[in-house]
């Protein structure tokens, strides 16, 4: 019904609105996803997931900005985009650090807790904690100030009907197409993608199966983390800047889609992704586009009113 | 050398003891059932074999060797698989993925173990890519079984396979079962329905507050007047 | 430094203390007896200490600003004047008010739900009340802030004494919202919120409408964070969006509540005064220990250590045990 | 059966979960008088019937009434808030609370419940509190934990949270009881004393139990009727006698024609 009615709403809407929408959409889609996978296999609210992403953005930027130019490897513009070659090569490092970076937090202290047996609710009190630790880490390194990534070109596509797009927004939507279908595919084709869904289904079953949870886990976080890394990246180069509290702005965005969908749902969140990445730009048409989160936030409350479950979650 | 020997198994949850000292001897190839009234330690018995529930004390060795204390993905390795009595099957996954669930630590190619199992459970061969969550209670029975199965063990735990089974499906069920055991896998069951159960065993254990009470063969073990007054009240003599 | 500026200093710093006492007495309400996890307030701060601003703060020139209307300052009205200083009462009243006004709806729809969701509604609720004083300038002058806040009594005393004054004020404040939470908890009110921390379900088979419970908990420990918003506004007289950082907003509050004990209101006091302590004491420390950015990261690591490490805090909570009943045998916590 | 209606009927309820129907077109009466069992080979659905009648959860179709009312898709408060009480099977303790302070939260409505009271009138609370506590120290004594009064819930021993929670059905004042297993993992003697206070509870206070117990000895010398229920149906209802002698439910026990193969 819900669709239906913002169908309806469609030929009154600016299309650029609705390509930034699309574009968001992406980045929020794949920090929602890890965010999910998570929530659903250890049954977490993981607070800190926002600071992965903030954590990613700022090991891209060490790299693309600092390391690979004081090597002298000038990179130059790929074609039309605002970044150079280092970007593409920083995004795979910045991925494996925040990878390992989640799953030494996950062995040092949530595995801790688990084996404790404590209320999950304790253990996202935990995120909260190291969401704010990392904060802190990320600008003791780089300091508050708002950084930038080089930027190499300013160009602007125009499409027909008004639409006017950066072409980093091309870049944005094919990086998160590229991997959301990578996550469709070790979930439903590798072993270890099986496993975790099995994990989520039936956690004692799935020991008795041989799965082994600790290693699921592990997997978890590996690809919750890559998700939110390459999220992180990619918001970078959304907004053109980077500031140790960009992702923490971003939870609101991320839990909404993720609520919306159902929790533990990857498919669910990215669904719930688009809702409310469009939904957000197009909100910028009626009202002060500073108030894109404070949407995103009324949406959610609004669809928990009517379905508590989430839009895609099961009926019962 | 007997399969599986526990002996003296003390266990429960909690503060509760369930289990005050039981012992139980599967060997090779046999089909052994664990009967009892409801609440005598049963499902107890078998998660504390497969390692769901710790052994407080006594010992569980399988095929020779001690795997007390193991945790239950380790335990599973050795050849002993187990299927619970409820949420057997992981719903959200298709019936192909629970049976690669199954597999998953064994190592190599385990297709012909996979076309084996549809062979064994003509129910599933229709329509492998559908979500285990949509099977009746017969067809989910029958899955869980043949994941259990995939890592090609030398003993199977079965909890109550016939429970909540409509008649019809239940001879269908135990029929399997049989097949299972004919192709060389050691059956090890707990079960209410006694008689079926019973009747297809090599021997029977009668398990009763969480203490074995009898041993025998399984024919004899129905036959003995004192089972069914356990099962409803009165005293056993 | 001389004795006088020690004095001052401790002052000063018992003021905030005291302050920030208040909010964890409020997180107290809805963490530590009821279980409810609020990330978000920062945003019962800004709304408890905007409104009380906007309530007694008369309107800068407004010749300086392009869209500022400016919508406070109803103590211009006439309605009331009953001596000492009824509209600062009325401020703190406004400001608790206001929040409740704030968590009842959210609350509404977010308690029924898993208990995680409320983590997020509330971080919802900071993220949108700063966005509105940030963008409404017409309300509260947007970025530029609220300034010239007014004194408690008025300018009765000159600035450089009004922390002496503003003191008594801020611990009265505290020993009354003490007392009632107190009370609250410790009467069979509380005990049903601690059943709800404890088991919902076996709550609600005790006969316990549980969801109403934990909203009157979730208004209650709302308003009490507005009543601190309200002592703040009047303490540092300046407000900006950017005050209410969730760093010194929330953060500082949940790791405050975490070392004092939570669950147990002295430890929340007596938490407020050491992590504040240890806040402002670390900014003397030479080089990047002093800094901002690493005394976050600590903060940080204290949550995540008490957590792992000392899950009771430095209190713990206490065990209510009644003096009709036979006294039990020394037993390790449960 | 002296009580001429039933305080609880139970008519055609059925409870499906993803696709499996746990509870099948159940129909019996209880009555106000009467010690009921409920018994049935694992799985036949007595523990979901439980939470339908509670209120945990609500039927898929099928009526419930109680005490002239329907109570069928009520929340558990206000089932409890009819005289409608239930145990559960693992015992649900507050962990953190006194022995003491689990039964003083029983009691409803309690004045002290209302924020207000504590505050405007704490001596009316305070009064009110003090006939509690003496009520619930009275409730303890019954179940010989007066001496871990004072202790925390959560470091009883099994047995004893399983008497906690008997204490806890006494301190509601109910009308009906839904017991959950009492006497699993609880010792013989502590057996016999929580039978001798369920049976004080129906003959004093005239309040209606359903209890599922597996220890049949307790069944039979506790319960009349008894309702047998298999697959999610009710196969037969009767004295313990007509039970025990009923074809059907040896059947359901034990699986085919045990008498057959002899």
């Amino acid at each position: 019904m819900l669709v239906a009615l913002l169908a309806g709403l469609l030929p009154f809407v600016k299309m650029s609105l609705v390509v930034n929408g699309l574009v968001l959409a992406s980045i929020i889609g794949l920090g929602a996803i890890g965010l999910t996978l998570i929530y659903g296999i250890l049954n977490m609210a993981n607070v800190a997931h926002g600071d992965y992403m903030t954590l990613g953005a700022y090991v891209a930027l060490f790299f693309a900005g600092t390391l690979i130019p004081a090597l002298g490897a000038e990179g130059g513009g790929i074609g039309p985009f605002t970044f150079g070659y280092p970007l593409l090569v920083a995004m795979p490092l910045s991925i494996a650090a925040v990878a390992a970076f989640a799953v030494a937090v996950d062995r040092l202290i949530y595995r801790r807790l688990r084996e404790r047996g404590v209320n999950v609710v304790l253990v996202s009190m935990a995120s909260l904690g190291v969401a704010i630790a990392l904060r802190g880490l990320v600008q003791l390194i780089w300091s508050g100030d708002v950084q930038r990534l080089p930027r190499e070109s300013r160009e602007v596509w125009r499409l027909p009907m008004d639409v006017r797009v950066p072409p980093d927004s091309l870049f944005i939507a094919v990086v998160a197409i590229a991997l959301v279908a990578a996550t469709y595919l070790v979930l439903s084709r590798t072993k270890m993608g099986k496993a975790m869904r099995a994990t989520a289904d039936n956690p004692d079953l799935a020991l008795v199966s041989g799965i082994s949870t600790q290693r699921v886990i592990q997997w978890t976080w590996v690809m919750g983390a890559a998700l939110a890394a390459t999220a992180g990246v990619l918001l970078a180069v959304f907004q053109a800047n980077i500031i140790p509290i960009m992702g923490w702005k971003f939870l609101i965005p991320l839990f909404a889609a993720v609520i919306l969908g159902g929790v533990g749902s990857p498919y669910g969140a990215l669904a719930g992704a688009l809702i409310i990445g469009v939904t957000m730009e197009v909100s910028t048409q009626w009202i002060n586009p500073s108030y894109k989160p404070a949407a995103a936030f009324a949406l959610m409350l609004l669809v928990l009113l009517m379905r508590p479950r989430g839009l895609f979650g099961p009926r019962q | 050398m007997a399969l599986l020997e526990a002996s003296e198994v003390v266990a429960g949850y909690g503060e509760t003891e369930v289990l005050h000292g039981v012992s139980v001897v599967v060997d090779e190839g046999e089909v052994v059932t664990i009967i009892g009234p409801n609440g005598c330690g049963k499902s107890t018995l078998m998660k504390a074999v497969v390692g769901l529930v710790r052994v407080r004390s006594g010992g569980v060795a399988f095929r020779g060797a001690p795997i007390e204390g193991l945790p239950p993905e380790r335990i599973v390795r050795t050849g002993l698989c187990y299927v619970p009595q409820t949420n057997n099957v992981f719903p959200s996954l298709t019936i192909r993925e629970n049976l690669e669930m199954g597999a998953f630590v064994r190592e190599g190619d385990y297709r012909t173990r996979m076309d084996e199992m549809f062979a064994l459970f003509p129910d599933l061969t229709r329509q492998p890519n559908r979500r285990a969550g949509s099977l009746s209670g017969g067809q989910r029975q029958m899955l869980a079984i043949a994941r259990a199965l995939m890592l090609d063990p030398v003993l199977l735990l079965l909890d109550e396979p016939s429970a909540g089974l409509a008649p019809a499906m239940v001879s269908t069920v135990f029929e399997r079962i049989r097949e299972v055991n004919r192709a060389g896998v050691a059956v090890l069951l707990v079960e209410q329905n006694a008689w079926e159960a019973l009747r297809m065993s090599d021997r029977g254990y009668l398990l009763v507050a969480g203490e074995s009470r009898l041993e025998a063969a399984g024919r004899e073990l129905l036959d003995d007047p004192d089972v069914a007054r356990l099962y409803l009240g009165g005293r056993a003599t | 430094m001389d004795l006088l500026g020690i004095v001052d200093y401790l002052v000063g710093f018992a003021i905030m203390a005291g302050i920030y006492a208040v909010f964890a007495l409020g997180l107290n309400v809805h963490w530590g007896f009821t279980g409810l996890f609020n990330i978000g307030i920062a945003g019962f701060f800004a709304l408890g200490a905007y409104t009380a601003a906007l309530l007694t703060t008369s309107s800068p020139d407004a010749a300086q600003f392009e869209d500022f209307a400016f919508a406070g300052n109803w103590s211009n009205l006439p309605l009331l004047d009953w001596g000492v200083d009824a509209w600062y009462v009325m401020g703190l009243a406004a400001a608790a008010l206001c929040c409740g006004l704030v968590a009842l709806p959210v609350g509404y729809v977010t308690l029924r739900l898993r208990d995680d969701y409320l983590a997020i509604a509330t971080l919802g609720i900071a993220e949108t009340v700063r966005l509105v004083f940030l963008n409404e300038k017409w309300l509260a002058n947007g970025s530029k802030g609220l300034y010239r806040i007014p004194e408690f009594l008025g300018d009765v005393v000159s600035p450089g004494a009004y922390d002496y004054l503003y003191l008594p004020v801020v611990l009265v404040v505290l020993a009354v919202v003490f007392v009632a939470v107190q009370t609250a908890v410790r009467s069979p009110w509380g005990r049903v919120l601690r059943a709800i921390r404890e088991d919902e379900t076996a709550a609600a088979a005790s006969g316990k409408d549980v969801f109403r419970f934990k909203l009157q908990a979730f208004v209650l420990g709302a308003m009490i964070m507005g009543v601190g918003g309200a002592l703040f506004a009047h303490h540092v007289r300046f407000l900006a969006p950017i005050t209410f950082d969730p760093l010194l907003a929330t953060f500082v509050i949940w790791a405050m509540l975490m070392v004092g004990g939570s669950g147990n209101n002295w430890g929340a006091v007596l938490g407020a005064f050491v992590v504040w302590g240890i806040w402002s004491g670390t900014q003397f420390l030479p080089g990047p220990l002093g800094e901002p950015s690493f005394r976050l990261f600590m903060i940080g690591v204290l949550i995540v250590s008490v957590i792992v490490l000392r899950p009771g805090g430095m209190l713990g909570e206490e065990r209510r045990t009644a003096r009709g009943a036979p006294q039990a045998q020394a037993v390790g916590e449960g | 059966m002296a009580a001429t209606a039933p305080i609880l009927q139970v008519q055609d309820v059925v409870k499906d979960f993803d696709g499996l129907r746990a509870v099948d077109h159940c129909t019996f009466d209880v009555w106000p008088d009467a010690i009921t069992g409920l018994i049935g080979p694992n799985g036949a659905g007595k523990t979901t019937l439980f939470n339908l009648l509670s209120g945990a959860l609500a039927p898929t179709s099928g009526r419930i009434i109680f005490d002239g009312r329907r109570i069928d898709g009520m929340e558990m408060h206000e089932t409890f808030g009819l005289g409608l009480v239930r145990t559960f099977q693992i015992p649900r303790e507050m962990a953190r609370m006194t022995v003491l302070e689990n039964l003083m939260l029983v009691p409803a409505p309690q004045l002290g419940e209302r924020l207000w009271a504590s505050w405007l009138t704490p001596w009316r609370v305070a009064r009110q509190e003090r006939r509690i506590e003496a009520q619930a120290l009275d409730a303890l004594g019954l179940v010989s934990l007066s001496h871990l009064a004072n202790e925390y819930a959560g470091n009883l021993s099994g047995g004893q949270k399983k008497l906690l929670e008997l204490a806890r059905t006494l301190m509601a004042e109910p009308k009906m009881v839904l017991l959950d297993e009492p006497g699993a993992g609880v010792n013989r003697i502590l057996l016999r004393s929580i039978a001798s206070n369920i049976l004080r509870a129906s003959v004093e206070r005239g309040v209606a139990f359903i209890i599922i117990e597996h220890d049949m000895q307790l069944v039979m010398a506790l319960c009349d009727p008894i309702v047998v229920m298999a697959n999610g149906s009710v196969i037969a209802q009767g004295t313990p006698l007509q039970v025990q002698q009923d074809p059907r439910v040896l059947e359901a026990y034990l699986g085919g024609q045990i008498h057959g193969a002899a």
